[in-house]
């Protein structure tokens, strides 16, 4: 029955009965295979040789003076300035922040401090007492790329477009994208032809921090490609400009000689989109990139062995489980204190993450300036917790439901570490079950302020990267603070901190209030991630510093 | 064929005496798929008895220990988890996402394929055009659909497979039923008098049960492999659970350190798939033996 | 032959409405914001409100529904929340490189189903016959995304002879060699469960036609063996014709595991990061693709079926 | 009844032309796994060019077995001994590429079901040409096709030029055994072997097909071996009627003589169930019980376990063909007792003309 | 209405003018009227193609016709629903064609027969004996209940298949082409068969076969179908001794021991799709003459219960067999 369509499916098909095996001749086989199998055969021959031969020199694609990046993100992220947070805080650091610059930049060129904040776009700032309003010199002799001059107006074009409502240049999109970093910023105005105010609407103490991730586009550009069109062919002030972009494939970058902080050493940045930590390091491995984002921790120790640089640092960043503190038993702070007790960050830390996070004692993360040593309040002591959990009320422990996410960009490897945390946790008696959540609906349950899936618990990265997110993560009434821990004494220090604008006394509040956080334990401190990156041998001079952000123009590839 | 057609009968006349011997019996290889399958089975409910250790504990000094390693004969996991213990244990859901979808979906399939086929030309016109839709639908990506709208776990990656497995086995159920639908025995049974939902049940379902059956059968390989796709895509079950398709998704991070550690669950997939399908193709020639001379 | 094939199209399109609205249900009733996603930690609720406003997502789901439709069919399919830039062009790339890789992995499983199925087919009790077998099932069972991992540990990374990951080499890439450098690992990996298929059907296939009454009448005639398997071969293709459909329909709706492994920028990678960034206007757009590809396949296939069988033609 | 008998080539018994096709003690086995299965025992018989010759029986009495058999068109698990001589020459021991150049060439085969036997994608006239050019029969494609469409015309196809560019599914049931007889006698055969060639077929358009079968054989002079289960069939159109049972030849002889006086029980009972307008409602003869099974062996007559007149001697020893008139002969010891052990070969009508 | 009422018998079937097109324009039959008496056998010959089976199919109500209507026992089949319908079908059996078909084949013999007592409500306790008895009644032996259709001969299959039709105890048993597929010795052993069960049970059959010489032999009365018409009907006795229409000649001249000269028609049976004008048999008939292209020939009756719709009855009161075997 050859005419009759067999059930249309890619699955196995229920073949026809096979005809009755009457007898009859078969068909010489070797004929057969002439006829038929032959062609079959010789296709596949063919379409094998060649590619045996076309590869052996593939292996040392990743030549000259290119650096080629495998980042986590799974596509090339937008290349309009704040727009680039369209594939996470990674499309800032590799795209937005080579291409262009704010008016204040981190200083990654070392590696030994937390990166102050340094001139950018701007040489000098100053601000009122009440921290509202701020004037920006601008850095003379700056020019984008395409030769417009980076001035007053160039900076106001960029600000209206931010957040300039009734501006032509206006752009919802980017407004809507730079998110936190531009919500209290109110107005922006020319002073001069070289000088700019800005005022935002209430202190803002930090301001020069967040303007960091405040990037601006050449307004030639923008009014020639239109807000749209501009992501197509982007020209900023960065250490590097756009030469050609293949969706989903790859960005590729070129040095700018001129550019303002010297031009950068290597020739060409060649961005590749490659989500899975594996295919990340294969790719790294087969030769085809020479950089790659967040090798799976255990590939660390093999990929030290053969040749290859791993290199981390601390950053701005943690890995907590927050707790919902309204629900039993969690209100009792004897129990989340108890389970800061129960876990054992440094076997996890040897054992999972080989070494590339470092144990979190406290709610501030080591690279961020309210760290104090001495605000360590844990350990990993599991009497202690015991006794606790028994002061409690609770000698036999109780189970309780964690969600976190199956992956998702600085969540590391969620799923063994949370296995490593439910297994030391069960030792005292507290039984976590674990709710895995796909990354995208557990960030729309956050953000709204709900823990997926109605657990007790959520597993998610946070950053602390700017100091807005102190009251993000801990501020009463914050969406995303969805333990909903609420300290009036922590909320009034942040206030004041947010009005003061000496950097030293303003972390010393932040520490203050960091103390109470760490006391009150509304999260499982658990690790801070060490930003583990793998290099190839022939990449030399680059810094790894304590910052999410990295600096590409201080190295080469030889 | 008619009685008058010669050549016919030279046919059956050689096949007649095996037949007579052969056709209640299964091909060895399907015995021996089906003594695998049963293994299997026996191991996965006898796994407590057979291991020593906790499938979902480990020891943290222990881990990713190669093959071979005494204590561990299959080694351990990233959690220092015996990875023979969790294979044993992870074989339970394993089976469940093979055998529940296509249990599933067999039953409505089925049904859905024997009202098509029995029913108005309205009604197989609403049915299959609606199963069309289902077609030309990518079915890992509507799968992947559901089990993310249902969220992650065991019960939500069976109904997303059981979804997807539906439109196929109907199609199977309705084409089959087609075929009978003018054949002189259902004719015999509509002139006879009986209601349309006895002919379908006792005069259809018995012919078109073999080939759904045989059907299914390959199906529960491929829904055991779909379902660990669906693990290893995070969309599965719940670690730490042991299931074959999330130890793959798990091991998987350490192909560069103990490569030969993700053979072991991919093997298993492999066997029980290759074993549901042999078993498939037995069951194929077996029931056709009757089906033939009919 | 027109009035059939227009009989034809014209039964896709309530096919493809239906898709249109079964993509949009699902997609509806999936959790996950895609504002959210788009916007990050640092957004506020005020921006997410009127993005939401903004992108019409907060209409009724009908109107919705229809304005997508509409604009669909006029060929704008909207912008990517997520990428912010047009769907068209994101979707068009992706399924040209999917289409590149589908019909590589199409020509591989071809070639050995074939071959495998004919071996099996005509050397029935011999041992290649049940070698043949062997591997076509072992090819359908095999769980695809550890072959591929397999692939890449020993013949990507181990030996270096194949790029592990992407379509092009960063540097110097773009060619053709370097295209059927990258195409290979994927393309085996993809090609194995259709060569499995293919090859159990085109067995069965050429047994059915190699029982056939009119074979037997050319071996009376004085045929060789190698004219009648031609013949014979020839009468196959009807069925064949529907495999390559149905197989490369599957391939196409299928590769998803072998494009997120090998990092291949391709249609199922696209809908599938849409789904986990919940970018709507990417996944009506891919799906919609992908059924349309598959019906228009279908629609080929019996246009082909029509050529070579003349039965079906009236 | 008409028989159009041409007066026989070889009316002189020194003819040296001899017969068409004889076949000699032809025996037919299939082995299976666990079983032989002997389909055809031990047959004989000849015929002349311009003859015909109806081997009759009802299914599995081998008759068809036979027909292929000497076509050498079983598989390899049937074993075929005896002797088959086509034109002189002795088809069993041929290899097979000489029996391919026979095939379609010295002997032709025109198969039950006209449906069936031809390939339904291509075009009918393809089909012929393929024939004419494997046999040597054209020399060239255009010489192939004018031959084709006058072998269509010769078999009478109203519009040959039309049938040849048609597919067979174009074509009525009537049109496709034309056709497939057209193919048949493409090469000038010199036997042509009918293999129920009109059971498919209407009773109006059987009766056109069977003219067409006896005209060109007028034409022709080919040996035709026909076989078939229709007595009517076989009454229209056989010179020489061979009987089959079990795979024996139970009764063979002139068509009109067997079939207007059977000797043998079993033929006796293969003309009494034909319903007739005297015979009365609900008393067909018919015969009870069921004929032997494939495989199944037996020592003595196949027919005695459904035979009326068997005796115990039946059950133990298989008869002879005995002589029971100059060329009619039936295996049946107890009807024919006083008959002679008779030659197979022989039981062509020589005295019919 | 009905052209041939009957003296003595009552009437159970009585089909009018039954009319079917399908959808590709083929009129498969075209106003038929056919009667079957309580009783009585009546054969419906023809060859492939000619409506026959479409026929039988509409007196089932397997399809439906375009017009015409259906009484059985007084009652109008094709309105008959639900309750009154499936009485209808427990007295209106059939025995199909196909020996291997007939039967479903993945179920016994006795699961097959007592579906049909299950469908008409017999109580289960009866269905053994019943069974029993059925096979019995056929011939069949009591093992045979628990045989499935491939392990049986054509000949049983089919006794097996009648048995079933019995089941539910039908006045009317229609016999589509029920013994053609059978080696003549077993429609020797099935045709017999049917007569003594006639004979039992007074069972009317509608007994449809393209072999006029088994039509002839069983049937009281013979209707001729032509092209998805009738063209002639009447006593087996009378069609046989003297046809009335050159195609019932024609099938006649095919029956074994007649004597008769074997009449070879020209052409091919013409395409149901599109029939010829006039006489659709013209085409074919070697008596055709200017009128019968043009004018269509009306069933006319030709002798006491025989019809016929051919020209030349109205010029010759019979028609001889050697004045159409020109």
């Amino acid at each position: 029955m050859p005419n009759e369509r067999p059930a249309p499916t890619a699955l196995p098909v229920a073949e026809s009965s096979s005809a009755p095996s009457s007898p009859r001749r078969r068909p010489s086989r070797r004929n057969f295979l002439a006829g038929v199998g032959g062609v079959s055969l010789a296709s596949v021959l063919a379409a094998c040789t060649p590619g045996a031969k076309s590869t052996s020199g593939s292996g040392g694609g990743a030549k000259a003076n290119i650096l080629v990046i495998a980042m986590t993100a799974s596509d090339i992220p937008l290349l309009d300035t704040g727009l680039a947070q369209n594939q996470g805080y990674e499309g800032l650091r590799f795209v937005a922040n080579q291409l262009f610059d704010g008016l204040t930049k981190f200083d990654l060129k070392q590696g030994e401090k937390i990166p102050p904040v340094i001139p950018g776009l701007a040489l000098s700032w100053t601000a009122n007492a009440a921290a509202t309003v701020w004037t920006f010199k601008l850095r003379p002799n700056v020019k984008f790329t395409d030769g417009t001059p980076w001035n007053a107006d160039a900076a106001i074009f960029n600000f209206n477009r931010y957040i300039n409502k009734s501006a032509p240049e206006f752009y919802p999109a980017l407004n809507a994208a730079a998110g936190l970093t531009i919500s209290s910023l109110k107005s922006s105005k020319k002073i001069d032809d070289m000088t700019i105010e800005v005022t935002t609407n209430g202190p803002l103490a930090y301001l020069p921090s967040n303007l960091t991730t405040v990037y601006f586009a050449s307004p030639t550009a923008v009014k020639a490609e239109g807000n749209e069109g501009f992501g197509a062919k982007p020209v900023g002030t960065g250490p590097f400009t756009f030469v050609s972009m293949t969706r989903g494939q790859q960005l590729v970058l070129k040095a700018n000689p001129d550019y303002w902080g010297g031009a950068p050493k290597v020739e060409q940045v060649i961005l590749r989109p490659i989500p899975d930590p594996t295919a990340r390091i294969a790719a790294l491995r087969s030769g085809q990139v020479n950089w790659a984002e967040v090798p799976p921790p255990d590939d660390v120790p093999t990929l030290t062995k053969d040749g290859f640089q791993v290199l981390t640092n601390s950053y701005d960043h943690v890995w907590p489980w927050v707790i919902n503190g309204q629900k039993k038993p969690f209100t009792d702070v004897r129990v989340r204190q108890a389970m800061n007790y129960a876990i054992n960050r440094e076997a996890l830390i040897k054992n999972v993450l080989q070494g590339t996070a470092d144990p979190e004692f406290q709610a501030a993360a080591r690279a961020n300036a309210a760290y104090r040593e001495e605000n360590n309040l844990y350990s990993y002591d599991p009497a202690k917790a015991k006794s606790l959990l028994a002061a409690a009320g609770l000698p036999n422990g109780f189970s309780t439901t964690l969600s976190y996410p199956t992956s998702g960009s600085g969540n590391m490897v969620p799923t063994p570490m949370n296995e490593a945390l439910q297994q030391d946790l069960a030792a005292v008696g507290i039984k976590v079950k674990l709710q895995p959540v796909e990354w995208a609906s557990m960030l729309t349950d956050y953000f709204v302020g709900k823990i997926p899936g109605n657990a007790d618990m959520i597993n998610i990265s946070l950053s602390m990267q700017q100091e807005g997110f102190w009251n993000t993560w801990f501020g009463a009434g914050s969406g995303p603070n969805v333990g909903k821990y609420n300290n009036p004494k922590v909320q009034a220090l942040f206030t004041q901190a947010a009005a003061t604008l000496d950097d030293t006394k303003r972390s010393d509040l932040y520490a203050q209030a960091v103390k109470y956080i760490t006391e009150d334990a509304p999260w499982v401190f658990i690790v801070d991630d060490r930003n583990p990156r793998v290099l190839a041998a022939n990449v030399k001079g680059f810094i790894e510093p304590k910052s999410w952000f990295a600096d590409l123009t201080t190295l080469s590839v030889s | 064929m008619t009685a008058t057609a010669d050549v016919g009968i030279a046919a059956t006349a050689v096949a007649a005496p095996q037949a007579a011997t052969s056709k209640r019996r299964l091909p060895l290889s399907a015995k021996i798929a089906g003594g695998v399958i049963l293994i299997i089975v026996l191991l996965a409910i006898f796994a407590p008895l057979l291991t020593s250790y906790s499938p979902t504990v480990g020891s943290l000094t222990d881990r990713l220990q190669p093959i071979g390693t005494s204590g561990h004969l299959l080694g351990t996991d990233g959690q220092g988890r015996d990875i023979l213990t969790r294979m044993l244990y992870g074989a339970r859901p394993s089976l469940m996402t093979g055998l529940i979808p296509v249990a599933v979906s067999g039953t409505l399939g089925t049904t859905l394929g024997l009202i098509a086929g029995m029913g108005s030309k309205f009604t197989r016109g609403a049915i299959m055009r609606t199963l069309d839709v289902f077609y030309a639908f990518p079915a890992v990506l509507l799968a992947i659909a559901i089990a993310a709208a249902l969220g992650s776990g065991i019960s939500n990656s069976v109904i997303a497979l059981a979804v997807i497995l539906i439109p196929p086995v109907a199609r199977v159920a309705e084409s089959e039923t087609g075929r009978l639908r003018s054949a002189d025995f259902i004719e015999a049974a509509n002139a006879s008098g009986a209601r349309k939902s006895a002919i379908a049940f006792r005069q259809v379902l018995p012919n078109i049960a073999p080939a759904v059956v045989v059907y299914c059968t390959a199906l529960i390989g491929l829904s055991i492999v779909y379902a660990a796709g669906l693990s290893f895509l995070g969309l599965g079950i719940s670690p730490p659970k042991a299931e074959w398709g999330l130890m793959i998704s798990d091991l998987q991070q350490y192909i560069f350190t103990q490569p030969q550690l993700l053979l072991v669950p991919a093997i298993a997939i492999l066997i029980a798939s290759v074993a549901f399908n042999v078993l498939g193709d037995g069951l194929r020639s077996y029931l056709n033996v009757r089906s033939e001379t009919a | 032959m027109i009035t059939f094939l227009s009989r034809r199209i014209a039964a896709a399109i309530p096919i493809l409405i239906g898709v249109s609205i079964v993509v949009f249900i699902t997609i509806k009733i999936i959790p996950g914001d895609p504002i959210a996603s788009l916007l990050g930690p640092t957004s506020t609720p005020e921006a997410r409100s009127e993005l939401t406003a903004r992108l019409g997502l907060n209409r009724a789901l009908p109107i919705q529904y229809f304005s997508w439709i509409g604009h669909t069919v006029r060929g704008d399919l909207g912008n990517s929340i997520a990428k912010q830039t047009a769907v068209r062009p994101l979707v068009f790339d992706a399924f040209k490189n999917t289409l590149i890789l589908t019909l590589f992995a199409a020509i591989l499983a071809f070639a050995a189903g074939l071959l495998l199925g004919a071996i099996a087919a005509l050397r029935r009790g011999k041992i290649s016959a049940a070698i043949s077998n062997a591997i076509s099932l072992f090819s359908i069972s095999v769980p695809q995304y550890s072959i591929a991992l397999l692939l890449i540990i020993y013949l990507a990374t181990g030996t270096g002879w194949f790029p592990s990951a992407g379509m092009y080499n960063a540097i110097g890439g773009g060619g053709w060699g370097d295209l059927f450098a990258h195409i290979v690992l994927p393309g085996i990996s993809a090609a194995l469960v259709p060569a499995g298929i293919i090859a159990r059907m085109f067995r069965s296939v050429v047994i059915d036609v190699m029982s056939m009454d009119f074979i037997d009448s050319m071996r009376a005639r004085g045929l060789s063996e190698r004219k009648i398997l031609w013949h014979a071969f020839h009468n196959t293709m009807p069925t064949l014709l529907t495999i390559a459909g149905l197989q490369l329909g599957y391939l196409l709706g299928g590769v998803i595991f072998v494009e997120t492994i090998f990092a291949w920028p391709g249609l199922g990678l696209l809908v599938y990061q849409s789904i986990t960034q919940r970018d709507l206007p990417v996944i009506q757009a891919g799906v919609i693709v992908s059924a349309l590809a598959f019906v228009l396949i279908n629609l080929i296939v019996d246009a082909l079926h029509a050529t070579i069988d003349p039965r079906v033609r009236a | 009844m008409t028989v159009d008998t041409p007066a026989p080539a070889t009316a002189t018994t020194t003819a040296p032309a001899g017969p068409a096709l004889r076949v000699v003690n032809l025996s037919t086995v299939f082995r299976t796994r666990t079983a032989e299965v002997k389909a055809v025992r031990s047959v004989s018989f000849e015929v002349e060019p311009g003859e015909t010759l109806v081997l009759l029986g009802e299914s599995g009495s081998g008759k068809s077995v036979t027909a292929r058999s000497i076509m050498r068109l079983h598989n390899s698990r049937a074993k075929i001994e005896g002797e088959v001589t086509l034109s002189g020459e002795s088809v069993l021991d041929l290899d097979e590429k000489s029996m391919r150049a026979l095939r379609g060439g010295r002997v032709a085969m025109v198969p039950q079901d006209p449906s069936a036997a031809l390939d339904p994608l291509r075009r009918v006239g393809k089909q012929i040409t393929e024939v004419l050019l494997l046999h040597k029969q054209a020399s060239s494609k255009k010489d192939a096709k004018a031959q084709a469409v006058e072998l269509l015309r010769l078999v009478g196809i109203p519009d040959p030029q039309r049938a040849f560019r048609s597919y067979p599914h174009e074509l009525s049931g009537g049109m496709r055994q034309r056709v497939v007889i057209a193919i048949g006698i493409s090469c000038d055969p010199a036997v042509i072997i009918a293999d129920e060639p009109t059971t498919a077929l209407d009773v109006t358009v059987q009766a056109q097909i069977l003219d067409l079968f006896a005209e060109l054989q007028k034409r022709l002079s080919t040996a035709l071996l026909m076989v078939t289960h229709d007595v009517l069939v076989a009454a229209d159109v056989a010179d020489v009627v061979a009987v089959m049972y079990a795979g024996s030849i139970v009764e063979t002889g002139p068509a009109r003589e067997v079939l207007e006086n059977p000797r043998h029980p079993h033929t006796k009972a293969l003309l009494g169930a034909l319903p007739r307008h005297d015979t009365a409602r609900g008393e067909l003869e018919s015969i009870p019980g069921a004929p032997p099974i494939a495989g199944q062996d037996f020592a003595g007559c196949s027919f005695a376990s459904r035979c009326g007149f068997a005796q115990e001697s039946c059950v133990e020893h298989a008869p002879p063909l005995l002589q029971v008139g100059s060329r009619h002969l039936a295996a049946c010891p107890v009807l024919n007792p006083a008959a002679a052990v008779g030659d197979p070969l022989s039981a062509r009508p020589a005295e019919v003309a | 209405m009905g052209f041939l009422m009957p003296d003595t018998s009552e009437v159970l079937l009585d089909a009018v003018s039954l009319t079917k097109t399908f959808g590709n324009g083929t009129r498969a039959v075209d106003s038929v009227s056919l009667l079957v008496n309580r009783g009585e056998t009546v054969g419906l010959v023809g060859e492939s193609g000619c409506g026959k089976s479409t026929t039988a199919k509409m007196l089932l109500r397997l399809l439906s016709p375009d017009s015409g209507s259906v009484r059985f026992d007084g009652v109008d089949l094709l309105a008959a629903r639900g309750k009154q319908l499936r009485a209808m079908r427990k007295r209106l059996q059939v025995v199909p064609q196909n020996p291997q078909t007939s039967l479903n084949p993945r179920l016994t013999v006795r699961a097959s027969i007592e579906f049909n007592l299950r469908a008409h409500d017999f109580p289960k306790s009866e269905w053994k004996t019943r069974v029993a008895g059925l096979l019995d009644r056929v011939g069949l032996a009591e093992r045979h209940a628990e045989a499935f259709p491939h392990e049986m001969s054509g000949g049983q299959l089919q006794r097996a298949a009648i048995a079933r039709a019995l089941a539910s105890e039908p006045d009317l048993v229609v016999c589509d082409e029920a013994v053609s597929a059978l080696d003549k010795s077993v429609q020797a052993q099935v045709l017999n068969l049917l007569v003594e069960l006639q004979r039992d049970l007074g069972v009317a059959y509608l007994f449809i076969s393209h072999d006029l010489s088994v039509v002839e032999h069983i049937s009281d009365r013979v209707v001729v179908m032509y092209l998805g018409k009738v063209v002639e009907e009447g006593t087996a006795a009378d069609l046989w001794s003297q046809p009335k229409h050159p195609y019932t000649t024609t099938l006649l001249s095919a029956s074994p021991g007649t004597g008769r000269e074997r009449i070879v028609l020209k052409g091919d049976p013409p395409n149901p799709a599109n029939p010829p004008s006039g006489c659709t048999f013209h085409t074919r008939c070697p008596a055709a003459f200017d009128r019968c292209s043009v004018e269509v020939p009306q069933l006319l009756t030709v002798g006491r219960q025989h019809n016929s719709a051919c020209w030349l009855n109205e010029t010759a009161d019979t028609i001889e067999p050697a004045a159409v075997s020109a």
